[in-house]
């Protein structure tokens, strides 16, 4: 029992973030540039478009231990491709209700639309989602079990 | 050997209790369906009219089961089952459907470790079909309500207790040193004949397995083919259900470094069963699929074994989404317009 | 009982990209076990399942000749999930090999014998084994006249370069070298593998002819034989199909009653013509 | 019922007379009690075969897209609105097809005959206006029809065909129904450990058999994601997690698409609840964007389309 407490203490969520190239990654770069801290928890995918994730994407990390997936996009109306997060939105409407109505909890998949310039939200927005995921504690619902 | 008879409340008992010995499957109620499950207590075996909603064959040959697991270059065989397992109320339809899997799992030149282990440490325990389905056709496949083929023992069920037939050395040895079981008498012999003779008498139709096969071997064209797929989904019920059809996939699951290698079900109906990397088919369509799942059973197994690939479980025919009676198929065949 | 599902790990010793398109490459893979080595005994036609881990297995047939000793060479065409990975893989990597499977060429039945061999592409694989075998210098006393028929579409399409200059030096060897059309610096033969077949005419007397390659080769290359008189139980064929198992248990590679791993790949053009055209 | 039967051979034969059709997709009897199978008839003088009962369960638009030349189908109000599906999306033309439309009151839930029955086998049914009778060796039920209807049936809207060419019969008054989403609401309302629970024993069920899939109209992709290899999205075994990513992404699929004909759930031989993932995002998608699958044609699909005022409280 210590021992699963002292790896609970020990534990750090993990999280995929799908950013696209044009807006939210841009974002997350000046983050960078600008020395902007935020946790260090998210492991980043760089897509051309939100409307590129694929919702397998984000099965994918959830079954493969991705404690949580955010999928971040250019604000409605900026899109690279003018219409991408428009269609990116519908999907996720759907999708994110539909997990949510098997079980998997509310807070394990996140959205967001940050822009190029918005370095301050970027670090905001994963500050807010590994928090969210940091206390629902590690996924277990849809987790691949390893072969030993 | 001896002919026994048993009461069935002393067979349950008997049946809890070796579940501290062995593994014992028996028929258990899931749902709204009947499937082969390891018990506990006799309280769970469920016995009915119907048969089980998937074939005893997944107690031999799982839908999915680790070939090996591997971690770096080091590989690791599942360990062999270390309690013997008892499966207790297999129809004989099923109990056939496992002597012809041994001609493919554990043929002459080849035998699969993965089933003939399980095979080796397993007592199957058979029930006799005292009321056969309308769906059941075992007799026209060559078997019968009363089949002895692939069990041990066979249990005729006689009202309180159960008319007791060792069929195999290990089916005798099952029944040593256990109470409860008593020598038959000769009326109940009799009762017994006439029990087994009425259910016979239910079963069955006009379909003639010779003349099927001399139809196929004559004609792998037969215009039938172009029709008779038509109505077909292209779903695997049919063969995930069948007690006999044995196809499989071997794939990995993990990474370079860490992960299993597993066989799992596969189906002749699927498209992706037959396509080569290149992208050409030899079984393109639906017409092909269902064509070679009839032919594999009712022509190429009796061909290479002598024996029908069907035990007339009626499985495909009641879950078919479509209603399509493989019945229809073989008399199509049989009786050509 | 050996457990038949079990491969053997086997190291990449050598990579080869054999083709200028590097569509094909060939790897020589040595086992990593003594043991292993010693139980893959095979004769020419046999195939293996290579595996990789994570990513599955595929059948290859075995393109060096058992008198190759301490490798064996698989040419792989990448095409799939199996064979892009191997593709990817550098010397010193390891596999696993499960076989040898399948009949074999009946060898035994060339002897004494004129051979001879036509093969298109890519498919050249299993009779470089054999070629390689009878040529050797302990069996090639045992055959009369081998005649080689290998064509390809480009000169950098034709596999094993460096071994068909050597062959073009043998006197105890007909090969002919042939490509679909006329290329800057070719000097050998051009034209389809039948037109060829054709024209070099081998004799069908006292004679055994093997064929390997795309289906559309040998359609119009068995005609070709016929006409020139060759008994169809004399035409052998060694066939592609998808395999699994690779011991005729998983069902997906019949031709009738028939399993392409288990009872093949090697058929005689008369036990093709008692099948289904299904492959 | 039996009236229809006949109206449907006539109507049959007078398209083949006509030359209006080569193929008639319709149902004939299957082999059992309480079953209607698929038949594909090409001659008027077959159009016999054909006939209409409270057992034609098989959503018939399921095998439109692969047919080639003038087809002509019996549909119900489900297969109707399947068919509407695929002029959207382009899979069929409408001139190649001629709709022998059928009004529905219902198909049965065989699971639901067997279920009341226990165990004993049903050797014949017979089927009168309100009620039908099950015979078996050694007993006679009578059942009233309305009580044997699946969930999709009992709440249909849809009765009557949307879209045809020729009318069987006279169109039916459409039932009112106070809420179609009363079980999604329920279930809605369910902590998510209850909802969890219950898909992972739903799930643990199935066999991946894809009958769901093959049964389902819309399911017509050449390459289904199930089949990829490269990339091979999830495992292709009955592992648990697996199973469940099939599952999602197949309900998912079907998004702005789904015409609630139950065609998965009768195909499905494990009684593995299909509908409740369905029915939800046919929920979601009225509530989000206003849209019902199956009723207007031109009508863009859902997910291929936008509004710029579309919900997005979910979206940080």
């Amino acid at each position: 029992m210590e021992m699963h407490e002292a790896l609970q203490a020990s534990w750090e969520p993990k999280i995929v973030a799908f950013l696209c190239n044009w807006c939210s990654y841009a974002g997350a770069d000046l983050a960078g540039v600008g020395r902007i801290q935020y946790p260090p928890n998210t492991r980043t995918i760089r897509v051309p478009c939100s409307g590129r994730v694929n919702p397998l994407f984000i099965l994918r990390a959830l079954q493969n231990g991705a404690d949580g997936v955010l999928v971040s996009g250019c604000h409605p109306g900026d899109c690279h491709y003018l219409s991408g997060n428009y269609a990116a939105r519908r999907r996720f409407a759907v999708f994110s209700r539909l997990l949510e109505y098997v079980g998997i909890e509310k807070g394990r998949l996140h959205f967001s639309w940050v822009s190029a310039a918005e370095a301050g939200r970027f670090a905001e927005v994963i500050t807010e989602v590994t928090e969210e995921v940091r206390k629902l504690g590690p996924a277990k619902r849809l987790v691949k079990k390893k072969v030993e | 050997m001896e002919e026994k008879t048993i009461r069935k409340d002393n067979l349950m008992s008997l049946l809890a209790d070796l579940t501290g010995s062995c593994q014992v499957l028996a028929p258990v109620r899931k749902g709204n369906s009947i499937v082969f499950e390891e018990i506990l207590t006799g309280d769970e075996i469920h016995l009915s009219e119907y048969n089980t909603r998937k074939s005893v064959k997944e107690v031999f040959f799982p839908q999915r089961e680790r070939l090996f697991a591997y971690r770096g270059q080091e590989t690791r065989e599942p360990s062999p089952p270390d309690k013997e397992r008892i499966v207790f109320g297999v129809r004989p339809c099923d109990a056939r459907s496992l002597s012809l899997l041994d001609f493919v799992f554990d043929g002459e030149d080849f035998k699969d470790p993965y089933y003939c282990s399980k095979r080796d440490n397993t007592t199957v325990i058979a029930i006799g079909c005292s009321r056969p389905m309308r769906t059941c056709f075992c007799t026209d496949t060559g078997g019968d309500p009363f089949s002895l083929e692939g069990a041990d023992v066979l249990l005729i069920d006689m009202g309180e207790t159960y008319f007791v037939l060792p069929v195999t050395q290990r089916g005798e040895g099952f029944l040593q040193g256990k109470s409860g079981f008593e020598r038959a008498e000769q009326d109940q012999i009799q009762r017994k004949e006439e029990i087994i003779e009425k259910a016979r008498e239910s079963v069955g139709s006009d379909l003639n397995i010779e003349r099927i096969k001399s139809v196929l071997d004559s004609d792998f064209d037969n215009p039938l083919w172009e029709t008779v797929h038509e109505k077909c989904l292209g779903c695997g019920v049919c063969t995930f259900l069948c007690p006999t059809c044995h196809c499989f996939d071997i794939l990995d699951e993990g990474d370079s470094n860490q992960g299993e290698r597993i066989r799992i079900w596969d189906s002749c109906m699927f498209p992706l069963f037959t396509l080569h990397a290149s992208g050409t088919n030899p079984r393109p369509g639906g017409k092909e699929r269902m064509r070679q799942r009839i032919l594999h059973k009712f022509k190429y197994f009796v061909d290479n074994h002598n024996r029908v690939a069907c035990t007339g479980c009626g499985r495909c025919i009641r879950a078919c989404p479509v209603n399509l009676d493989i019945r229809e198929v073989l008399e199509d065949i049989q009786n050509p317009e | 009982m050996k457990n038949p599902y079990l491969p053997a790990a086997a190291k990449i010793e050598r990579i080869v990209t054999e083709t200028e398109d590097r569509s094909i490459k060939s790897f020589d893979l040595s086992f990593m076990n003594k043991a292993d080595q010693e139980d893959f005994r095979f004769v020419p036609g046999q195939f293996a399942e290579i595996s990789i881990t994570g990513k599955g297995e595929a059948p290859f047939g075995i393109a060096s000749s058992p008198t190759e000793k301490g490798f064996l060479k698989f040419s792989v065409n990448k095409a799939g999930v199996v064979t892009t990975a191997l593709h990817n893989l550098e010397e010193g990597e390891i596999v696993g090999v499960r076989g040898p499977l399948g009949n074999c060429y009946p060898i035994e039945a060339f002897e004494k014998r004129n051979v001879v061999i036509v093969s298109g592409g890519f498919a050249f694989t299993t009779l470089r084994s054999l070629t390689r075998y009878i040529l050797h210098d302990e069996n090639r006393g045992r055959f009369k006249n081998i005649t080689v028929i290998y064509g390809a579409r480009t000169p950098g399409l034709l596999l094993y370069k460096d071994e068909l200059e050597e062959w073009e030096e043998r006197d105890d060897l007909d090969l002919h070298v042939t490509i679909d059309t006329a290329a800057e610096g070719w000097k050998g033969k051009v034209g389809f593998v039948p037109a060829i077949t054709k024209d070099v005419a081998p004799s069908s007397d006292d004679a055994y002819v093997l064929v390997c390659g795309p289906p559309i080769m040998i359609k119009f290359t068995i005609p070709v034989l016929q006409e020139l008189g060759f008994p169809s139980e004399n035409i052998i064929l060694s066939l592609e199909m998808r395999m699994k198992c690779g011991i005729g248990m998983c069902g997906r590679c019949n031709i009738g009653s028939q399993y392409v791993c288990k009872d093949g790949p090697v058929f005689t053009l008369a036990q093709l013509s008692e099948l289904p055209g299904e492959y | 019922m039996g009236d229809s039967s006949k109206q449907i051979r006539e109507a049959a034969r007078k398209l083949f007379e006509e030359n209006k059709v080569d193929l008639i997709i319709g149902f004939e009897d299957g082999s059992l009690p309480l079953r209607a199978t698929p038949c594909f008839i090409r001659r008027g003088e077959d159009a016999e075969r054909l006939v209409w009962n409270s057992f034609c369960e098989n959503n018939l638009a399921t095998y439109l897209p692969k047919k080639k030349g003038k087809t002509g189908i019996v549909a119900k109000g489900c297969d109707s609105r399947s068919i509407v599906g695929f002029l959207k999306e382009k899979q069929i033309e409408r001139e190649n097809l001629v709709i022998i439309g059928v009004p529905c009151e219902g198909m049965i839930d065989r699971k639901a005959v067997e279920e009341r029955l226990g165990e004993r086998e049903i050797l014949s049914v017979e089927e009168g206006p309100e009620e039908i009778v099950v015979k078996g060796t050694d007993y006679e039920e009578k059942m009233k029809k309305e009580d044997l209807l699946p969930e999709s049936c009992r709440i249909c809207t849809h009765r009557n065909p949307v879209l045809y060419d020729v009318l069987i019969g006279e169109a039916l008054e459409e039932q009112k129904v106070a809420d179609p989403f009363e079980l999604i609401r329920e279930f809605e309302g369910r902590t998510a450990e209850e909802r969890w629970a219950y898909f992972c024993g739903e799930t643990e069920k199935c066999i991946r058999c894809y009958a769901c899939r093959n049964a389902c109209p819309i399911c017509y992709c050449e390459a289904c994601y199930v089949d990829s290899s490269e990339p091979q999205w999830f495992g292709k075994s009955i592992e648990s997690t697996d199973t469940m990513i099939f599952h999602i992404v197949r309900a998912f699929h079907t998004t702005g698409r789904c015409v609630d004909c139950g065609a998965c759930i009768r195909a499905c031989p494990m009684d593995v609840d299909l509908r409740f993932l369905n029915k939800k995002i046919e929920k979601d998608v009225l509530e989000l964007f206003s849209f019902e699958a199956g009723e207007d044609p031109d009508e863009p699909p859902p997910l291929t389309t936008y509004k710029q005022d579309d919900p997005e409280e979910f979206i940080k």
